[in-house]
Order: structure tokens, then C-alpha cells, then sequence
């Protein structure tokens, strides 16, 4: 469906998007990940024609898109600050793409219905769009993104201003329609829960480049780098030299998985991974700041003369804070990391 | 809006008025029975509607051609952009007797057309019609690229990647934002075609008449009060007409648009069409504007020996053969004018400035009321103006009539609505949230509008500023009908020139108005740096 | 110095009629020499304020409107045509200037003396005359003579309605072909091609082909209305100025405008504005004018300048109509003219 | 430091604040939360005096403030879609507030570099607005909220468009500066995770009014309703009536922990409660999508003639989609909620 092809934008001396190749599937769904300020948004205008680029190609079903005004791309995006027309009310701003394609009016009509119903707005067509509370906007905005059932639809972050339940069962019934319409999806967010949730492949998004991509389970359990470990929320990550089984680090000898990559890496201990103990099992740790995280909780390590560790423990299992407690790690929840120079996914 | 209000009733509303009153009233008596009678009068009504149907159409095609323009000013970067927005904005600070000279090289007999094709447009009403244009071309550029330049591009993409077209995207989303500016413009347009008088008369010759004509004819060369009264009455019916038009449909599309940095908007264009349209709004500029005014600076030059600045240096002179022409030397005219429109300026700018921050923050039926009223002055002829001022501000404290500031007042008249017609449209697209941001910072409202809205307008203001101020350098009307000592502005100086036989007055008003252009363009320009870099007041 | 006593101590010693400054309304074409009024000063004491707005009849208008709290102490630029509309609206005080007794009697229309005549200009068909020389064709003198075919389609003429030498003109005709025998005359004018624009600016400046301006503008209409003293302003006004005038007057084309100023009703410096009125008709002032508004004295022993004797031509005093019948006839006549001409 | 009494505010017909009773001690940090349109966003524009009542009061400190206009309330206030000065650059903008209370040049320059730094863009000062990312838009908006250092200060939404980890060290660190400043915060969010790290207190919204408000353990642990819990992402929420230890559901007897009212109540059980074991043990379902979600894998569960099931299971312990499986409920994990006239938090 869509290539890029060492597409480059510089803003300045800065470069938005530095020489970036992706290939999306027809049919697929591709989160985009990366930190603030990483191009994610950069991407999507690129793609969709409105952000010209200094370098590179963009492909779409195998056609060259140089030359091709947006509105002959066929791809709709979703943009990240709605930009809704204010002198439209709700229904009007949904049935614009609609209009565009010369949809009938009654066809309109029923689908900016069934939209509005989709997103949670049944019956806000006639509202004006100033009177709408910050999540109101961004559903009238995908609503609006999705009425022209364009082939490649291209959302920048689409569900980031919506609580959690709403947004999972947008997930659920996003995903369902996409299906059932063959839409190609490409999906910036910047929540990773919602691109596991929504994705068939996701792309984690660096300083312009991409640092990693795969589907969610490989990123998730093979991070590439220190990078999208990091990213990834994981803070256990170290400098490590791995010698058969384990890997020696400032925590002392942790345990890898078998057929771990050997020599100088960056070595991931998921927080799951460090199971504490009494004080006189494994590497002494004073316990710091908790964080109540709902399903868990976080609780910081300060080893002495080493980086913080992170733990996660069930409610019941947490110790109290100043206490004192000896550490081990749990080689199924460690992960060798491309170290210096090391190809990704190693 | 006290302020506002009282200037525009002392000098407009109380001296019209009277004006008007004196007309319709003999002997005490109400004769409300000339209407009737004048009205019924088929001279006049042809009049009327020639009036009307020029206005249209020059409206029309004014839009139809600067529109494209505004777009590019408001959009692209290219070099000689601010010197080229100052030119356009030449032709309205010119006396129209000028104007027709200059129309004439172009359209008439031995004029360009005549040369290429021969065409010739003199006499008839297209070249009445193309130096409305030539006008007026500025106030669509002006206004609407003012509130265009800081339109967020981004909602026109929305539209793109919806599947709208160039044009599309652009009738639907950009030019309902714009509706308000665009609407601004044409109103203003509309009123100074409405009332137009010298290019009527020089380009149309005597076969054509407006409303305003006839005003002047039967007010200043008949004194026929009763009858100039209800054609006073009939444009300000017209007029009005308009203007509730222009409100009742402008309110309704007014919203708050995300205004952005002008700055951030504006680049080079990109790709063959939009070279094109570039290349396609400079050669209008150059044919429509450029080579009028170019008629005009090679007249000046061209002196019986060849080229040179001959007539230049005769104007330095107090006169030539001994005798004097002036009494002051029609370089300090550039002097008076200056003088004049500075303070014609400051007082539109604080009349109008007044005015558009009340019509923005209030709203209501009286409000609105005196919205449209103010801008009644453009609807009104120059000599009702003047001759009321006559009978109404002779006693004192007021006893102005041989005043100097009368002539700045007048043409203040003509600049408030300006001022207010080019500020409100932006200030009232702008998003109350900001100042709403700017009170939870600890801004007090009057900090705010200082800090946001000023800002946001400032643009506007300036625009609005440069309009004022040329339409004060260039009025004529009412400067020639006001008694003031002799010191000649810059377009009287002109006419009086034009108004000798003799070649070196002709050269002398061609050098002269040429001088008027500079002064203009080069104020236009000045005012346009005036633009406190963004983080000045960091 | 008759005056100079009067006051001298200071501008303080006097109110409102014994002021020093004498306001002197006009129109925009009014013109004086600075000397000419610094010696006015210097003989009576006043210094003369000048107020200008706008052409003859609006200047007129406004002081019609203005009647009886006036802006000013004299009035100057009535002439003939609008003279009875002056008069009628009772704007001037009589008074009777010292030295009237040199001033043309012809111009003294008005027996009570609530105006005085200053000047006399004749509004005269004016030729190119390069283009009769080139066509060896002997430039018209005459009204019968515009008629002829010769001159097809060489005459450019001012809209009556709207100008002052257009007006000028027509009354030309009048008194010239008679009431009855004007119409005749312009159907025959129109017949052999005259144009008409709006005012003397184009007229003169785009469509006279003898002018500076019509030079440039191609212009093709060697024969226009304009001023007997327009040819001397061309000498004038030329760098270098050439040994002969460009342009002729037919003497035969003319129709005579005099022009008058008077002590306005409820002047607050009546006693200045007589002494203006009595230095208007002085031999420093009546000299002065024709190189500044280029137009003839009308007193006796004023000189006109070399100028005018050398490039103008004298016109003998033309048939005319009075006041008082252009006042009765003037709204019918240009609707007649305008209905017959400009249709 | 801020008491709303009875506040309401009404648009047409429907009230978007209703007659809500808030206190917010000194120095406490309180994270409002609820759904899309439920009246966040209005509550603190009545607070802050930008959106008049149509009833009730609003006291700062003690003092009612009708008739105070805004600029004197002395609170600070981000707005959820920013709505940065677009003609300032990033500096200026930040500065503004210092600004008009009258800081000097030299110190307003500190704090706006030390801000940004705080928020992530050091040297951004002289950007221009609109070249900014979302997020960076964000941040900006942030910082310049912080900048006159409030005594109230209101946040709504202020980290939504930025990554996880980003989030996590705002949200330290912003604790951090408020706890050394002791400024009192109210802050939106639609992210619980955010809500539970970042507030003392939590308020829960629903259609203008308060649902529930106590600390976060609190709601998480017992919430007040089936929306609370549905809210928080419980799906698993069954009417049921409790008899001693057990009460009777659509799904069979589960178990409640000790102490818990009886009768006709709400049940929610938490996933993790939801455990998966053979077929022939306890209620037979099927194993329907299961959801990947970083630590864990959300089973929807299918039983038959009985509402859907939400469980959570380890990786490694994730049973095969459309396997067939017997689940049990855990005590611990099961809490009976406010059912018909309950009261709140019994
Ligand atoms: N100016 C207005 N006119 C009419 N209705 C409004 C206006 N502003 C908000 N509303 C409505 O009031 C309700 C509450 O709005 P509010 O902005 O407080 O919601 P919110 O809780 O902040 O939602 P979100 O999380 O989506 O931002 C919404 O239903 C909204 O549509
Ligand atoms: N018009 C512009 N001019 C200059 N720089 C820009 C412009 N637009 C974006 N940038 C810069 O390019 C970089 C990438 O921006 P982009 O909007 O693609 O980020 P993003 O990944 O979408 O971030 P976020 O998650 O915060 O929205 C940022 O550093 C941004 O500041
Ligand atoms: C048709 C037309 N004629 C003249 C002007 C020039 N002009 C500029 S401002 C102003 C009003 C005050 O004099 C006038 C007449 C114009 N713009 N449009
Ligand atoms: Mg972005
Ligand atoms: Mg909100």
C-alpha cells in the first residue's frame, strides 16, 4: 500500500525525518511510536503530500506520489490538533469528506449518523463545534477522518484526549471496522498500551529515523536498543558484558536467557524480573519511592554503589519504604539489547 | 465608545443632519413633496441606476481581481513584496483628475491598446470599471491578506486530505473564514464606487453621472439645497441598504478562527501553479497599476528638451517668469499634506480603534447600529460634509469653520470607518480563549487587549493605518472645500496645477503628483517596519 | 499710508471691528503677490488673511450659507453669471470704493455698489497654431466660422452643466446667436463634430492637441475653450519660453466674465474690509493680477504686462447677456443645451 | 485553599456543572477524573472565574470570589488545547505571566530557561510557536502555567500528548516542585495511571456531578459504583445479592471478602481475580480475543449464559484462543460496590 523511501525533511538544520524507509502492508495497522518531537506528525503530513520533502520518494499502491495534490492521494488524516472547521457545526464538519466525494445526501446522512454513534455523539450533528469539550472535538475529528472510508487512513493520535474505557472500546470497534473495510491504518500515539492494543505492526520512531519495527510482541519482548527500552518505559537497562549464561553488570551477575548474543551489550531487566527478597538473598537494596499503579506497584531500589532498579510487586507483596531487602533477577525477564554497534533485533 | 460616539455625532451625524434639514425645510415647513418630485425625475433616475449598477459591477470585478492577489501577498515570499504592496496602494492616495490622465495614456487614443490592438476603452464604462479597480485594488489586498496572512493553513489542509481540491478546499473552509475580511473589503468598495465623482466624470465623460455628481452639482454649482437634500437621501437610503445587508450577513459568519503568526505562513510558492498564479497577479499589478502610475512618472520626465528633472526643479521655485504661481512653494505642499494626514491619522486611528475594541467585546442591536453607522461617512458626498460643517460648527466653542483641524476632521471622517472595518474582522476572530489565557497569566482586561489583541491586530492596524493616512494625503473633496488659509495640500496643489494652461504646469502637476506617489509609498513603507519583533517584549 | 494710524499701538487696543486682520473669502483660484499685500499692510495697517475653498460657485455657495455670520470680511470671485444669486441673497453691504470713477463702466452693473468689479476674462475658442500652419488652413475667428467644414470635428468644448468655461461658452453663443437662435446654432455644431468632456482640465490638458498634456496624450482637437489669456500662460510657463505664443484665440468665440468682490453682510472688520475692497481697485493691485490669475484690470490706468500685450490678443468687448436674465434663464438653458448636445 | 459550594453551570438545558460541592486543602495535589464531556474542563473555568454560574459559590481561601475578576484570583490555569499567544515565540510566551506580575528581565530570563529545561526543551526560547510539535506545544503551555508559580494551580490535561516516559519523570518531578512550592494543584486527566501517581486525592466526575473523590488507593480499591469501576476499566461488573460470604451472580456463587454489605449489591470482580483452570473446574468458558498488554494478556472469557468475562493472565499462562476453560474467583479481588441506594464508599 504505502512506501517511503529515504523520505527526508529538514526544518532548518534539523532534520523532522531523516532518510526514512517504511513499507505498509495493504490491510495493515502500523502504530507509530516515539518520543515528543521524534517526526511521528511529520510523517503522517509527508505521506499525505501537505509537507513537501527535501529527499526521498513516496509510494502509494506502487505509484510515485510526487506531483499528486493531497486530495488525489485518496488517504485521509486524522490531524493531531483536529483542526476542525469552526464555521461548520458537528455534522456538517463530519459529512465534509463525504461532500467532497460526492456522496448523496441521504447516504450522508445516515453515515454521519452511524459515525457519530460510533464515536459516542449520537444526536450532536446540529452542535457547534466551539461548544464541544476537548474529547468531543477529537471524536468529531475521527469521525470526520473516517466518513470518506479513505484506503490508507492516516491518525495522529487519535484517542489521546479520551478516557480509558471509551478509548478501549474505540479500539476494539476501530479495529472491527477496519477490518471489515480492508482500510490500511497508519497510527501515531503516544500511548503504548493503545499501539499494542490497535497494531498489527508497530514503528518506534527516533530523532527522525526509526529506532525499531515489528509487531508489538517482538518490540515489546526484543527492544532493539537501550533507546526503545528505554522508550518503552523500561529504566532497568545497563551496560553489560555477557559471557555464556549470565552477564556481568554494576548490579552484579544477572542471569540471561539462553542464547543470548556474548560480549559488551546493553542488558534489559523488566521490573516483572526483579524479585526481592530478604535482605541477605542476592544484592542489597534499600526500598524507595512506591507508586500505586493501579494493577501493581512500582517500587524503586537503591542498591548501594549501583543505578536505581525498578521492581514491580503485587499490592500485597510490596515492602515498606526504608526498608532493607536483598535482590535477584529472574533470566526470563532479562533481555539482551544490541549493544554498541550490534545489528538490531539481535 | 463615548468617544467614538460623540466625534461621530458632532461631526458627521449633526452636520449632515443639518444640512439635510436646511434642504428639506422652506419657510419652517417640512417639504417632504420634493421626494416625490425629484424622485419621479427621469434624468435623475437614470443617474440612480447607473450609480448602482457601476458600483456593482466594480465591486465585482475589484474582487474578482485583487482577490488572487490577496492571496499572494498573504501567502508567498518573493522579493520586492512590501514594495510592491506599498504600490498598489499608490493609486488611491491619487487625485482622480490624474488618475484619468493616466487611464487615458493606457485605454485611450494612442494608449497601449489603442497600439496593440486598437482598442479604444476611453468613454466607455470599462474604463470607469478598470480604474475602480485600479483604485480600489489595495483594499481588497489589504484587508482581506491582513486576516488571510494569519489564517491557520492547516484547516485548508484538513480539507485537502478530505478529498477537497485546490478551489474546493479554498470556497469551503478558507473563504468562509475570510467571509468577514472579504465582505469588509467589498462593502468599502462598493460605498467609494458608489460615490465616485472624479473617475466618473474624467473617464465616462459627460454621458455618465453618478449619484454624487449630481450632489456636487446641485449643492456646490446650484445651491439647489431641497433637491441635493434627497439625493442626499436617496444614497443614504442606498447606502444604508447596503449596510444593513453587509450586517446581517457578516455577523452570522463571524467566529473565532485559530489565528497564527503571519510569519509562520507565508513562503516561497512551490511548483509550476502556483509560479503561475505569482506570475499571473504581478502582471496584473504591473498592467493594472504599474503602468498607470508609470505613465505618470515618464509625463514628469519628459520635459521639451528630452528627459530630465526639469520640472522638478521647477517646482522649488516660488514661480517661473517672475510671477508666482504660489504663494508657497508647491514643495511645502508635501509639508501640509504630511501634516494633515498625520493628524487625520492618529485622530482615525483613536475614533476607529475605540470603536472596533467596544464592537468587539459588545454585542447587541444598538451596537451593531452604530456599527453600520459609521460607516455612513463613506456614503456620504464630501461637499454635504463640508458645507455642513459650514452651517453647523460656527459658534463657539466650536466655531471651527476657518480652522485648520477642520480639514484633519474631515478626513478622519473617511478614515474611522476604515480603521474599523480592517480591525474588526480580525479582532473578532480572535479567539477569546487567548485573552482568557492572558487573565489566569494576571492579565487585567486592558493589559490583555494590550498584550493580545494588539499583537493579533496590530497587522490590521497598521493596515488600517496606511489607509487612513493615504486617504488623508490624497483627499480632495473635502480639503478644496474647506476655507483654510492658504496652504495647499499636496492633491490641491496638483489641481490648481492642472488647472493652468501653460506646459511647465503641466509638467510641474505631473512632477507633483509623482512626488505624491513617493511620499505615499515611502509612508506605507515606513509604517510597515513598524513591526516590534516578536520578542520585543520579552 | 491713509490707515496706518489707525490702531498702530498694538493689536490689543481693539476688539472685534477694530481688529488688524482683514479676511479676504475666495476661491481656489484667487492669487496675489506677497509684496502686492505687504504694501496693503504697510498703507493702511491690516493684514489681509486670505480663506480659499473651493471653485467659484462653491465659494460663492458656502458664503450664501454662511449669510449673515460670515467667516470672513470680504468676498472675492462673483462674476457676471452668478452675480444676481449674490445679490438676491442679500450677501453684500453697499459700498462704494474710493477710485471707482477709474473702473470701466461697463463692468459696473450693479448701481448700489454692493460689488465692485475687479477683473474682466474672456473665455475665447483657442487654436493650435502648428496645426493650422501645417495644414495651411486659416484658424477660425468666429462663432459662424465653428460651423464651417473646415473645422469638422477640431472643436472640444466643456460640459455647460458642470464647467465654468463650458458655461462661459454656451452664454457666448447666446448672446451671440440670440435666445432663439442658440439651439439652431448647436444643432449645427454638434453636426459638424464638436466634442464635449466634463471640465477645462481635460478638455484643455487631453484633448487640445496645442497643449503640453494633449502633445503627450496624442491629443487631436486643435480648437478649444478655453481663456483669451491662455496663450500668454503658455509663453509664460514654457522653459524656454518661446519667441511666439503655441496657441491663437478666435476673438470672435468670446463671451466676457467679469468678476466682483464686495463687503459681505455682518463683516466684523467692516472698516478693513473697505479698505481691501478701495486697494482692490489700486493700480499695485489691479497690475498685480494678471500674472497671477491672468485675467485683465478693470481700471483704466493699470498697465497690462508685456506678457499679455506681446502674446494675447485684445478682444473688443463682446455682445453679453446681463445678469439678471442668466439668474432667469440659466437652469433651462443648460437643460436645453445638455437635452440637445450631450443626448 | 478552594471550596466550591453548590456550583452549577448550565448550557441550555444541560447542566455541565451540577450543584458540585469540592473542597481542596492547602497544598494537596487532586487529579480530577471522568469521562469525555462529563464537566472537567468546566469546573476549572468556574474556578478560575472564566465560565460565570448560573448558581453556587467558589471561595479561595475563605473568600467568596464573585466579582473578583480572574487576573486578581491569583490561580493559574492550562488550558487542554493550550492556546499558546501564536504571536509570541516559545520564551515570550513562557515569560508572560512573570511578566505581568511585574518579575525583573534578569529573573524572568532564569526561570524561563530553568522551565524549559524542566519541560524537556532547553534552548527552544526564541522557536516560534507554530514550528513546534504537539507535544512541544504541550510543554510550552506547561511551563508557562508553572512559570508565575500560582498558589492554585490548574492543569487540565497537561501531559496527554506526551510518551510514557516523559510522562513519568514530569510527573516525579512536578511533584517534586509543588511539595517545595506547597502550591495546591487541580488537574484533569483522563489517565488514571497519571491521576494515581500524581494526586493526593482523586475526584471522580459523572455528567456534572461527583461520583466519587478519596485517595487514589481508595477508589481503586473500592469503587463507589459500577461507573466508577466501569470507569476505572473494570468490565467485570454484575448485579448480584450477597448472602454471608458469597454472593449469587450470572456467573455462579463467587466469593466476597469478609465484612461486605449484603443484599441486592453491584459485584465487580477484578480480572485479576478471574482465575483460569481446567474446564471441569467451576464456570466453563470459552477463551475468546486476548489482548496483548505489555506485562500481562487481557482473555476475554465467553461463558455460556452469562455476560463476558475479563481476565488477566501472565504471558506464559495465556490459554489458546477458542480453547475451553473452567475459571474460579478470587475473594481478594472481588468487591461489592454502592448497588440501588447504596451509599457512596459503603
Ligand atoms: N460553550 C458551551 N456551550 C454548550 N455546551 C458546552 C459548552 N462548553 C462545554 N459544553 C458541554 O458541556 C459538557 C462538559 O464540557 P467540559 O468541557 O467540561 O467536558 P470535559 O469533562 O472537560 O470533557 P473532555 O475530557 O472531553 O475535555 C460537554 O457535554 C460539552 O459538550
Ligand atoms: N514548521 C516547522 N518548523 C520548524 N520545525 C518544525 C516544524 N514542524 C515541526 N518541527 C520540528 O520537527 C520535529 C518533529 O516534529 P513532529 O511534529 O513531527 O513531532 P511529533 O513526533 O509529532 O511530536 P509530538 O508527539 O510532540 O506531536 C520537532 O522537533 C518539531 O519542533
Ligand atoms: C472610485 C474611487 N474613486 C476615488 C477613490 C480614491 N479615494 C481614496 S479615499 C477616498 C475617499 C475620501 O476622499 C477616495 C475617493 C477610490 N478609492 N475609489
Ligand atoms: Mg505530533
Ligand atoms: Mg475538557
Amino acid at each position: 500500500m504505502l512506501s517511503l523511501q529515504a523520505a527526508t525533511v529538514r526544518f532548518g538544520e534539523r532534520a523532522a525525518l531523516d532518510a526514512v524507509d517504511l513499507e505498509v502492508a495493504d490491510h495493515r495497522i502500523v502504530c507509530v511510536l516515539g518520543p515528543s518531537g521524534s517526526g511521528k506528525s511529520t510523517l503522517l503530513r509527508a505521506v499525505a503530500g501537505l509537507q513537501p520533502m527535501d529527499d526521498g520518494r513516496v509510494l502509494l499502491a506502487g505509484q510515485d506520489q510526487a506531483g499528486v495534490p493531497v486530495h488525489r492521494r485518496g488517504l485521509g488524516l486524522m490531524f493531531q490538533d483536529h483542526q476542525l472547521f469552526p464555521h461548520r457545526d458537528v455534522g456538517s464538519n463530519v459529512a465534509f469528506g463525504l461532500r467532497m466525494h460526492g456522496t448523496g445526501r441521504a447516504e450522508t446522512n445516515a453515515r454521519v449518523r452511524e459515525l457519530l454513534e460510533l464515536v459516542g455523539l449520537p444526536g450532536a450533528e446540529r452542535r457547534a463545534v466551539a461548544a464541544l469539550s476537548g474529547g468531543e472535538q477529537q471524536r468529531v475529528a475521527l469521525a470526520r477522518a473516517l466518513a470518506p472510508r479513505p484506503k490508507l487512513l492516516m491518525l495522529d493520535e487519535p484517542l489521546g484526549q479520551l478516557d480509558r474505557n471509551l478509548r478501549e472500546r474505540l479500539v476494539v470497534e476501530l479495529r472491527t471496522l477496519f477490518q471489515e473495510l480492508g482500510t490500511t491504518v497508519l497510527a501515531v500515539t503516544h500511548d503504548q498500551g493503545e499501539a499494542f492494543a490497535l497494531a498489527d505492526r508497530v514503528v518506534v520512531m527516533r530523532d527522525g529515523r526509526i529506532a525499531q519495527e515489528g509487531t508489538p510482541l517482538d518490540v515489546w519482548q526484543r527492544p532493539a536498543s537501550a533507546f526503545v527500552a528505554r522508550f518503552l518505559g523500561f529504566d532497568n537497562v545497563t551496560p553489560a558484558t555477557v559471557t555464556g549464561h549470565a552477564a556481568a553488570t554494576a548490579w552484579g551477575k544477572v542471569p540471561v536467557p539462553e542464547g543470548s548474543p556474548q560480549g559488551e551489550v546493553d542488558l534489559l531487566v523488566r521490573p516483572a524480573g526483579v524479585r526481592i527478597g530478604a535482605p541477605e538473598d542476592g544484592l542489597r537494596c534499600t526500598v524507595g519511592v512506591r507508586t500505586f499503579r493501579g494493577n501493581h506497584v512500582t517500587v524503586r531500589l537503591l542498591p548501594e554503589n549501583a543505578p536505581v532498579l525498578e521492581a514491580e510487586c503485587a499490592l500485597r507483596d510490596t515492602p515498606d519504604e526504608g526498608a532493607v531487602v536483598g535482590v535477584r533477577f529472574d533470566a526470563a525477564e532479562t533481555v539482551v539489547l544490541a549493544g554498541a554497534g550490534m545489528p538490531s533485533g539481535a | 465608545m463615548a468617544v467614538p460616539v460623540a466625534f461621530f455625532a458632532l461631526f458627521f451625524a449633526y452636520p449632515v443632519t443639518a444640512i439635510v434639514g436646511r434642504g428639506l425645510k422652506a419657510e419652517g415647513d417640512w417639504q417632504f413633496g420634493r421626494i416625490g418630485e425629484v424622485l419621479s425625475r427621469p434624468d435623475i433616475l437614470d443617474v440612480l441606476w447607473f450609480t448602482t449598477w457601476q458600483a456593482l459591477a466594480s465591486t465585482a470585478l475589484t474582487l474578482l481581481i485583487a482577490l488572487p492577489g490577496a492571496y499572494v501577498f498573504a501567502r508567498f515570499d518573493f522579493p520586492g513584496k512590501q514594495v510592491l504592496r506599498a504600490v498598489v496602494t499608490v493609486p488611491f492616495v491619487l487625485p482622480t483628475v490624474v488618475v484619468g490622465t493616466a487611464f487615458l495614456a493606457l485605454l485611450g487614443r494612442g494608449g497601449l491598446l489603442d497600439e496593440l490592438w486598437g482598442v479604444r476603452l476611453d468613454t466607455t464604462v470599462w474604463a470607469i470599471l478598470l480604474a475602480h479597480v485600479f483604485f480600489n485594488y489595495a483594499v481588497v489586498v489589504r484587508t482581506v491578506g491582513g486576516l488571510w496572512s494569519q489564517l491557520d493553513p492547516r484547516q485548508e489542509e484538513a480539507a485537502r486530505v478530505l478529498g477537497a481540491g485546490r478551489f474546493a478546499a479554498f470556497r469551503r473552509v478558507t473563504l468562509p473564514a475570510l467571509a468577514p475580511a472579504v465582505a469588509a473589503a467589498a462593502l468599502m468598495v462598493f460605498l467609494f464606487t458608489f460615490t465616485s465623482f472624479g473617475v466618473v466624470q474624467i473617464l465616462g465623460g459627460p454621458a455618465y453621472s453618478t449619484l454624487e455628481v449630481e450632489i456636487y452639482r446641485q449643492t456646490a454649482q446650484l445651491l439647489d439645497l431641497p433637491t441635493a437634500a434627497v439625493l442626499t437621501l436617496v444614497q443614504f437610503a442606498a447606502v444604508g441598504g447596503i449596510l444593513a445587508v453587509h450586517a446581517a450577513t457578516v455577523r452570522r459568519r463571524e467566529r473565532a478562527l485559530k489565528l497564527v503568526d503571519p510569519a509562520q505562513t507565508s513562503r516561497r510558492p512551490r511548483g509550476a501553479g502556483q509560479w503561475a498564479l505569482l506570475g499571473g497577479v504581478l502582471l496584473t499589478a504591473l498592467l493594472l497599476i504599474l503602468l498607470p502610475l508609470g505613465v505618470l512618472v515618464e509625463r514628469s520626465v519628459d520635459g521639451p528638451g528630452g528627459y530630465g528633472f526639469g520640472y522638478y526643479e521647477a517646482l522649488q521655485s516660488v514661480g517661473a517668469g517672475g510671477s508666482s504661481t504660489f504663494l508657497v512653494p508647491p514643495l511645502e505642499a508635501v509639508g501640509n499634506s504630511l501634516r494633515y494626514a498625520l493628524v487625520a491619522t492618529l485622530i482615525a486611528l483613536v475614533v476607529g480603534g475605540l470603536a472596533a475594541a467596544a464592537l468587539t467585546r459588545r454585542a447587541g442591536r444598538l451596537v451593531r447600529g452604530f456599527d453600520a453607522l459609521l460607516m455612513l461617512p463613506l456614503g456620504v458626498s464630501a461637499v454635504t460634509v463640508g458645507f455642513g460643517f459650514l452651517i453647523t460648527l460656527d459658534k463657539p466653542p466650536l466655531d471651527l469653520r476657518t480652522s485648520w483641524i477642520l480639514v484633519p476632521l474631515a478626513q478622519a471622517l473617511v478614515g474611522v470607518p476604515f480603521v474599523v472595518r480592517t480591525m474588526l474582522p480580525v479582532l473578532r476572530a480572535v479567539d477569546d480563549r487567548l485573552r482568557e489565557a492572558a487573565a489566569v497569566l494576571g492579565a487585567s482586561p486592558l493589559r490583555a487587549w494590550r498584550e493580545v489583541d494588539l499583537p493579533l491586530v496590530r497587522r490590521a492596524v497598521l493596515v488600517a493605518a496606511g489607509f487612513a493616512f493615504a486617504v488623508s494625503l490624497g483627499e480632495f473633496g473635502a480639503t478644496v472645500f474647506i476655507a483654510r488659509p492658504d496652504n495647499p495640500t499636496l492633491p490641491v496643489a496638483v489641481a490648481r496645477l492642472l488647472g493652468r494652461s501653460g506646459e511647465l504646469n503641466y509638467g510641474q502637476a505631473m512632477a507633483l503628483s509623482t512626488i505624491l506617489m513617493l511620499v505615499c509609498a515611502v509612508s506605507l513603507l515606513l509604517l510597515e517596519r513598524i513591526r516590534t519583533d516578536r520578542s520585543g517584549e520579552f | 499710508g491713509c490707515g496706518s494710524d489707525e490702531g498702530s499701538a498694538g493689536s490689543g487696543a481693539s476688539k472685534g471691528s477694530g481688529s488688524k486682520t482683514v479676511t479676504l473669502v475666495s476661491h481656489d483660484s484667487f492669487n496675489v503677490s506677497k509684496e502686492v499685500l505687504k504694501e496693503f499692510t504697510k498703507e493702511t495697517g491690516y493684514t489681509v488673511k486670505t480663506l480659499k475653498s473651493g471653485d467659484a460657485g462653491a465659494a460663492l455657495n458656502q458664503e450664501i450659507l454662511t449669510k449673515g455670520s460670515p467667516r470672513g470680511d470680504v468676498f472675492f470671485g462673483v462674476d457676471n453669471t452668478l452675480l444676481s444669486r449674490a445679490l438676491d441673497n442679500g450677501l453684500f453691504t453697499a459700498y462704494e470704493a474710493k477710485g471707482l470713477d477709474r473702473v470701466a463702466p461697463d463692468t459696473q452693473t450693479d448701481e448700489k455698489h454692493r460689488v465692485t468689479p475687479v477683473d474682466t476674462g474672456d473665455i475665447c475658442v483657442n487654436y493650435d497654431k502648428k496645426y493650422f500652419a501645417d495644414k495651411k488652413l486659416a484658424p477660425p475667428q468666429t462663432f459662424a466660422d465653428l460651423l464651417k467644414p473646415a473645422y469638422k470635428n477640431l472643436l472640444v468644448t466643456e460640459n455647460a452643466a458642470s464647467s465654468s468655461p463650458g458655461l462661459g461658452f454656451l452664454l457666448g453663443t447666446i448672446a451671440a446667436e440670440g435666445e432663439d437662435g442658440y439651439e439652431a446654432y448647436w444643432k449645427k455644431l454638434k453636426a459638424n463634430g464638436v466634442k464635449v468632456v466634463d471640465g477645462w482640465e481635460q478638455a484643455y490638458n487631453e484633448e487640445f492637441s496645442g497643449s503640453a498634456g494633449g502633445k503627450k496624450a496624442k491629443a487631436d482637437r486643435p480648437l478649444v475653450v478655453s481663456y483669451a489669456s491662455s496663450p500668454p500662460v503658455e509663453v509664460l510657463y514654457a522653459d524656454p519660453q518661446p519667441k511666439e505664443a503655441p496657441t491663437g484665440v478666435a476673438t470672435g468665440t468670446c463671451f466676457r466674465q467679469t468678476e466682483y468682490a464686495g463687503l459681505l453682510t455682518g463683516a466684523k472688520n467692516e472698516a478693513g474690509g473697505k479698505a481691501l475692497l478701495d486697494f482692490m481697485i489700486s493700480k499695485t493691485f489691479q497690475e498685480d493680477m494678471p500674472l497671477n490669475m491672468f485675467v485683465n484690470p478693470v481700471v483704466k490706468d493699470a498697465e497690462l504686462p508685456e506678457l499679455f500685450t506681446k502674446h494675447g490678443e485684445k478682444v473688443d468687448t463682446p455682445p453679453t447677456v446681463t445678469p439678471e436674465k442668466i439668474a432667469a434663464n440659466r437652469e433651462q438653458w443648460i437643460q436645453s443645451w445638455q437635452s440637445l448636445v450631450l443626448k
